[in-house]
């Protein structure tokens, strides 16, 4: 049974926007040398806000700039604890998620069962979030590698007691990196609930914000990586079922397994290379998870 | 503005009391949440807090508050050793589920035989798979270096979907019309893990986490093992240098764990729970890790901190019943008490001095 | 000027002037208060009181940016270098309005050639040398133009001839007129280099003199407050080989490979070991304290094969070792100085018997290491961390001599050590070779390589000289025996 | 003055899931409608399966609630349980199988709805492909797919079935994947047996056809969702309060469907010609009345191997376990 490629495809990148939009905002965060675990949090929370302003206003842009000051107001939460209160990265994130999830359930219970207005398409018949998600890609690679702001904050990611003496605002940079991530986090909850799904249900997210996160690894943190990640677990996705649509006797059980092994794959790949070929490219920034504390 | 000196070492004082200032700060703000929302905030927390205690019902549910703190303590005891020693087992879901799934072969595989072994033969296997799962992640990093946190999240997914696929497949219930789930064990004497006093709530899981708790304590503060763990997560190049292979603690944090995980899903699946089902997982790796954290890794405070869990999770469900309070409001509660704690927590960690 | 820190008045009514073209130095034991001191200048630590005047302005920088934007420019004492960022990287983030990528580049390379620190601007950190990292700390610096030029410790990590290179380097700054304040525990160099020299004492100024003309004895005395102990080398007699180390070679991990090393040290003997930081003594370390295995018959002790032993079995056999980095290598700094004696004391000492941890015989174990040493602190309950470097040095060799070795290593032991603390070391390693320990000591200080042992040998990319009597080495055969290490031909060149 | 009923709910989702567990609160709603101040009722939402069910319906119990509607399969051994524990409470659990004096069992002919709307897709269908979202293989969703097929190649002798799997009751990015893959597959009408409208959002971008699932899903009228397949508790709900009230509540095991108002086609939008309207609600009617079967032979295996005989129709205890396709469908039973 033939497959048409391209039309998997264009699956794809519909299937992968989510994660692409979370991944690229926790790179950001994770290239500052912040861990936030609570990407699933703040997607849920974007796609419950974009979803109440897109529905309210009519507009799915307005829907997604309301999703992406959500995801970066609740980030905030995360921002507080950890970068003045010095609190644990890893299980700030945690609680990050689980109250994302408990509040959007709570206040998202006007919003079951409402439409939202439809998405507008952009050229190729892809709307313009799934342009605007692969347009982040080179920025945002961009902004890291090219220009001063970006040094900066790969500075406070790969030593922060050195960008410290060095006068950077350690704590500053990274606030405003976590509200990145977090805006986009809220942008790629909103377009599971704004352009694919159209409605709003408690939980909707469905584990998107930890697949981000194995991405980013994935990536070894460059945007490039994350786009690759992206496609190829979308890519999974579709194509198992794809091929289910086509009458291919996949043993589907296992091939729902796949994505996560493929990533752990991935993952061993990456470091294995990184042990025995010792090349520093692609590690994780030096400062990653560590809590900044300067005395004056 | 006021600025943070660290402290050389945390007061044991501030350690007790910033919990406490958390509950509280919990409680005044989720019932300020509750009375934005509609709900009498004195009824909400009561029946939150004080009900499933000394409510009415509580004859029943104080029990209850076992069965359900009960695997959330056996996880996070293991669990508190990996992350003292720096190890971030947040797979220990996948773990629970393929030590039910492992405990619970043995038992379909000997059914219909009554035998004195298969219980203990069951606590082997499930102990066993949870170990075997747990060694995945601590074998890749140790050969590879790849990050156990995200291999062990990744096992989580696909030990759920190896669960939907016994209950669909080889552990099918035979005499279960083809419907989904495996035999109930709790139907199967032999291999059954019935409540030891009636009407305690307390199983052999209860015993499992006992044990644990006091041996988690005894190594973490008496023995030099707990040392080599403490020195392992706080300098990893001075356990080295301490004498402490690094591989072999990574092995043996996240093997325990991974054990203790698997016993958890194994006392489940032959006791409460009954069957393995698709969605066999509910959840208690995850907030076993907000137990472990939530007791400062203490065993002490796991013992604390998990039947506080168990508390909010059965006072949610009365909260339900009783006032019609979402159930998410225990989701929301339970992210501010962790949200609480860790902000609290720099008092014990650090000075906070007015700045002159 | 003044500045308090909870419980410590780390500055103290210090007034003092630095002067353009002059190299000034800034002296005192450690936690004197230098840093503190010239992270004020720099704006990064804020004075309680005082005022500061640059070139008669009043001057009170409020971050590191300010003071960069008045003409200050620092070296820090430990690297603040990003081990992930390219060399121009690193140099750009040092500077307030870098010229665009290539142009920076241009001017690194062509700086660098101008000074006789040549480096490559894409480089990474993470691949260069002690030595090179310095040079990219200091054209950082140099890229601005500064008036005032601090350096912090800046050669505790080169060899003579890379600390040469650079007090080329700053003479020419000087002429130029640049002001420069410079910290150094090596007196020395500050004898030889400097025009004048504050003595800091408590956080108070002793003194500023013309070091010139006093000897490195006069300078310590003022910085310590009292006269130098000098160490005593007599009482040793070397007797039989206690260490037989053969064909030892290590594959190279993050650093050096070791190749075909090869050494015998003798009971109440001292080895000293000289080599450029990176040519494989941390790696020769790691081999001889069972950090990282070696293959059969490569180390022996006392006829005993320990080439696979791990460190805790080569303790018991009593082959002792103490790492270079304190913080986080040989001492846990969040843990109390009680619980550091346990990463090592358990079988010599009995801290713990099968397994069960003796916390009694851990605290008065360290109350023991803590009064032999001197070492400064409220009690065995303070943190490692807590401990100034000086004092918590004391504590680790401490902790390993009193557990009474036949052989001990050390790397470094007094790095960033005071004169006095120094001394103390240094005469402890004696005395432990008196009682017939064999000790090795790898050290970049020549000097105390030269005081302390017998027989000096050289590691150079990790190959091993042949050892020579110190008795009548000179510090510029030395320097020859180390040659060819890195920046060496530089140094040729330049002079 | 008579002491109120307290009637007790388990839902296995949460009451917005938009689907299975909101028609059960819909349910729960009407009674409260029809028996006003006789009743009370309180229910618990998102309970997983196992040992939180049977807590939650002790809880139930302990709190005076007499009559317990437990609606998801897997609380079966939970209801018996507490159901042994409190023999003067009575039990209604929902597809199951286990009963007991107080334990009843009820259950939806979900396959006679799938009859009608099989008929309309594959009218409807100009590709000659319609698709089908699946849950779980369990007999229920494979009645539904089969009986489906069935009527969809009666009206239409090219109609080719393309089954998916998502395995999942409830994920909406996974259910629009799995419905994205139909419509590539060149299926242009596809129903759908899990929760989410997440399909019908796809089928409306590709312009393709769809149908409601559990609720009615108006939102998506009148296309892509041409008509619906809801579940409606409420008659039975309302019947069994009644009886709880009066005395006469009695355990049994029952599997109602379109005739008993149990399951309902939701209207049939002006997108589908009169004709096939009328067709299928001529269908409709004849099942409702019980002249015809969906079941009906002949009828093979999809191995070829017979199954129905002419004229014979599958007996309910066959339907109840049912594992495999009838003949035609080429899509791969999962294993
Ligand atoms: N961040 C700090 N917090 C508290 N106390 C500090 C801090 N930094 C320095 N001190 C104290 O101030 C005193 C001066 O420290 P400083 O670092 O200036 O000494 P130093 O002269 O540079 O010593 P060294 O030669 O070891 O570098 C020390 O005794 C130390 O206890
Ligand atoms: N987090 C801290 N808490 C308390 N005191 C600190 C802290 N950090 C630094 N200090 C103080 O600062 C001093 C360390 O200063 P610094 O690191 O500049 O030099 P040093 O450690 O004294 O000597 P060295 O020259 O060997 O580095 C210690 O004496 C310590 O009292
Ligand atoms: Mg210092
Ligand atoms: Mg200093």
């Amino acid at each position: 049974m033939m497959i048409d490629p391209l039309s998997v495809f264009i699956l794809l990148l519909g299937a992968a926007t989510p994660i692409l939009f979370a991944a690229l905002g926790e790179l950001v965060v994770e290239r500052a040398g912040v861990l936030n675990l609570g990407v699933e949090g703040m997607m849920i929370t974007g796609a419950l806000a974009g979803f109440a302003a897109a529905h309210a206003s009519d507009s799915p842009a307005l829907g997604f700039v309301a999703a992406a000051i959500a995801g970066m107001a609740v980030s905030m939460t995360f921002a507080a604890l950890t970068q003045f209160l010095l609190s644990n990265q890893v299980a700030t994130g945690l609680a990050l998620t689980l109250f994302g999830l408990g509040l959007t359930a709570l206040f998202g219970k006007p919003y079951e069962g409402v439409k939202a207005p439809a998405i507008m398409p952009g050229p190729l018949g892809l709307n313009w979030m799934i342009w605007l998600g692969m347009a982040l890609v080179p920025l945002i690679w961009w902004f890291l590698t090219r220009t001063r702001p970006g040094l900066i904050l790969r500075a406070v990611g790969e030593n922060h007691d050195a960008a410290h003496a060095l006068g950077y605002p350690v704590r500053l940079v990274r606030i405003l990196a976590i509200g990145f991530g977090g805006a986009l986090a809220g942008m790629g909850g909103a377009y599971i609930s704004i352009a694919t799904v159209l409605q709003w249900t408690e939980g909707m997210t469905a584990g998107a914000g930890w697949i981000a996160l194995a991405i980013v690894v994935f990536a070894q943190w460059n945007p490039w990586g994350v786009l690759a990640g992206a496609w190829l677990f979308g890519g999974v996705t579709v194509l198992q079922l794809r091929l289910q649509a086509a009458g291919v006797a996949v043993p589907v059980q296992l091939l729902s397994m796949a994505p996560y092994l493929a990533t752990i794959i991935v993952l061993v790949l990456i470091s294995a290379r990184q042990k025995f070929g010792r090349s520093g490219a692609g590690a994780a920034p030096a400062s990653l998870g560590r809590p900044f504390h300067a005395l004056k | 503005m006021f600025r943070l000196e660290p402290r050389a070492s945390a007061p044991l004082l501030w350690q007790v009391v910033t919990p406490l200032l958390a509950v509280l700060a919990t409680i005044i703000v989720g019932g300020a949440l509750f009375a934005a929302m509609g709900f009498d905030p004195v009824a909400s927390i009561r029946t939150i807090f004080w009900d499933p205690l000394f409510g009415p019902a509580s004859g029943y549910s104080r029990p209850q508050l076992l069965v359900k703190a009960g695997p959330l303590i056996l996880i996070a005891s293991g669990l508190a050793l990996g992350f003292r020693a720096g190890i971030w087992n947040i797979g220990a879901e996948g773990q629970y589920i393929i030590g039910a799934i492992s405990g619970a072969a043995v038992a379909l595989a000997a059914y219909p035989l009554e035998a004195h072994w298969i219980f203990p033969a069951m606590i082997l296997a499930g102990a066993a798979g949870g170990w075997a799962w747990g060694m995945i992640p601590a074998m890749l990093r140790n050969w590879f270096g790849a990050s156990e946190i995200l291999v062990s999240l990744m096992l989580v997914y696909v030990a759920q979907r190896i669960a939907a696929w016994m209950a669909f497949g080889p552990m099918k219930n035979p005499e279960g019309f083809n419907f989904p789930g495996s035999r109930n064990l709790q139907q199967y004497e032999s291999a059954s893990n019935p409540e030891l006093i009636a009407n305690s709530g307390l199983h052999w899981g209860g015993v499992a986490a006992v044990l644990a708790l006091a041996a988690t304590w005894f190594i973490m503060s008496r023995h030099i093992l707990g040392f080599h763990i403490r020195t392992a997560g706080a300098a990893p190049r001075a356990a080295r240098f301490a004498g402490v292979r690094p591989e072999r603690l990574v092995a043996l944090c996240l093997g325990v764990s991974g054990a203790l995980a698997g016993l958890a899903g194994l006392f489940e699946v032959a006791g409460p729970g009954g069957q393995i089902t698709e969605s066999f997982g509910s959840g208690y790796g995850f907030t076993a890790i907000i137990v472990a954290f939530l007791g400062r890794l203490h065993p002490l405070g796991i013992l604390l901190a998990g039947l506080l869990l168990a508390l909010t999770y059965i006072g949610g469900e009365l909260a339900q019943m009783m006032l019609n309070l979402p159930a998410a409001t225990v989701q929301v509660f339970q992210g501010m008490l962790l949200f609480f704690l860790l902000g609290f927590d720099v008092l014990t960690r650090y000075r906070i001095r007015r700045r002159a | 000027m003044g500045k308090t820190y909870p419980g410590v008045r780390a500055n103290d009514d210090v007034s003092f002037t630095v002067s353009a073209g002059e190299i000034h130095a800034l002296l005192g034991e450690n936690g004197a208060g230098k840093s503190t001191l010239v992270k004020m200048i720099y704006g990064l630590v804020r004075p309680d009181e005082g005022r500061m005047l640059l070139l008669d302005a009043p001057y009170a920088p409020h971050d590191p940016k300010a003071a960069r934007a008045a003409g200050v420019a620092m070296v820090f004492q430990h690297f603040s270098l990003f081990e992930a960022l390219t060399v121009a990287e690193n140099i750009a983030l040092g500077m307030e309005n870098p010229p665009p990528r290539a142009e920076l580049s241009r001017r690194i390379a062509e700086l660098s050639q101008g000074y006789g620190l040549p480096l490559n601007p894409a480089r990474r950190i993470a691949t260069l040398s002690a030595g090179e990292r310095q040079r990219v700390e200091i054209l950082r610096c140099l890229l601005q133009n500064p008036r005032l030029l601090i350096m912090d410790e800046p050669t505790s990590v080169l060899t003579p001839q890379e600390a040469e290179i650079l007090f080329a380097t700053l003479r020419q700054l000087a002429e130029a007129g640049t002001a420069i304040l410079y910290i150094s525990h090596k007196l020395e160099e500050i004898r030889s280099h400097c025009d004048r020299a504050t003595i800091l004492r408590q956080g108070k100024v002793m003194d500023t003199v013309n070091p010139r003309t006093h000897s490195a004895r006069e300078l310590a005395a003022m910085m310590v407050g009292a006269e130098m102990r000098v160490v005593d080398r007599s009482g040793r007699k070397p007797g039989a080989p206690v260490l037989e180390v053969r064909n030892l070679s290590l594959p190279s991990g993050d650093g050096m490979a070791l190749k075909d090393v090869a050494l015998t040290l003798r009971s109440g003997e001292i080895l000293g070991i000289g080599g450029v930081a990176g040519n494989g003594q941390e790696e020769l370390l790691s081999a001889l304290s069972g950090e990282a295995p070696t293959a059969p018959g490569t180390v022996t002790l006392e006829g005993k094969d320990l080439s696979r032993a791990g460190p805790e079995l080569r303790r018991r056999a009593g082959l002792l070792a103490v790492p270079e980095d304190r913080l986080g290598h040989t001492a846990v700094p969040e843990f109390s100085l009680t619980e550091n004696t346990l990463l090592t004391g358990t079988s010599r000492q009995g801290l713990a018997r099968h397994g069960l941890i003796d916390r009694k015989a851990a605290t008065d174990f360290a109350r023991q290491v803590i009064q032999s040493f001197d070492v400064r602190t409220p009690g065995p309950a303070t943190a490692a961390g807590a401990l100034s470097g000086g004092n918590l040095q004391k504590f680790v060799i401490g902790r390993e001599v009193l557990s009474h070795p036949r052989v001990l290593v050390v790397n470094q032991p007094t790095w960033g050590v005071d004169a006095g603390a120094a001394a103390s070391i240094r005469q402890a390693l004696l005395d432990l070779a008196a009682e017939g320990a064999g000790v090795i000591v790898i050290s970049q200080d020549l000097d105390e390589l030269l005081e302390l042992s017998d027989r000096f040998c050289a590691l150079n990319q990790g190959r091993l000289s042949n050892p020579h009597p110190t008795d009548g080495l000179t510090i510029d055969e030395i320097g020859l025996m180390l040659g060819g290490a890195h920046g060496m031909e530089v140094a040729h060149v330049q002079a | 003055q008579e002491e109120k009923l307290k009637v007790g709910f388990i839902y296995v989702g949460p009451v917005g899931d938009g689907g299975w567990t909101y028609q059960h609160d819909l349910a729960r709603q009407a009674i409260e409608k029809e028996y006003g101040d006789r009743i009370e009722t309180t229910y618990i939402e998102s309970v997983p399966e196992g040992a939180d069910a049977e807590r939650a319906l002790t809880q139930l119990a302990l709190a005076g609630n007499k009559l317990i509607f437990a609606t998801s399969f897997g609380f079966m051994d939970a209801v018996i349980n507490v159901a042994k524990k409190f023999p003067d409470v009575k039990f209604e659990h929902a597809t199951g199988y286990k009963r007991a004096e107080n334990v009843a069992t009820y259950d939806a002919r979900f396959y006679e709805g799938r009859a009608v709307l099989g008929t309309i897709a594959g009218r409807m269908t100009k590709s000659n492909k319609i698709g089908y979202i699946g849950s779980f293989p369990i007999p229920e969703v494979i009645q539904g797919i089969n009986s489906a097929y069935i009527h969809a190649k009666k009206v239409n002798p090219d109609v080719e079935m393309k089954v998916v799997w998502a395995y999942t009751w409830f994920d909406p990015a996974k259910e629009a994947d799995a419905a994205a893959a139909l419509i590539a597959e060149g299926v242009d009408v596809f129903m759908q047996h899990t929760d989410s409208t997440a399909p019908l959002a796809k089928a409306q971008e590709a312009g393709a056809f769809g149908f409601g699932q559990a609720s009615d899903m108006t939102n998506f009228a009148p296309k892509p969702r041409v008509a619906s397949i809801i579940d409606n508790w409420s008659p039975y709900y309302i019947k069994r309060v009644g009886e709880a009230l009066d005395g006469t509540w009695k355990s049994h095991g029952v599997w109602l469907g379109i005739g008993d108002g149990e399951v309902v086609i939701g209207d049939i939008t002006e997108a589908v010609p009169p004709e096939v309207k009328e067709e299928a609600l001529a269908l409709r009617d004849k099942i409702a009345s019980g002249e015809y079967h969906p079941f009906t032979g002949p009828l093979n295996k999809q191995d070829g191997s017979a199954w129905l005989a002419e004229g014979q129709t599958a007996s309910d205890e066959e339907l109840a376990s049912l594992n495999f396709y009838v003949e035609g469908i080429t899509a791969p039973m999962p294993k």
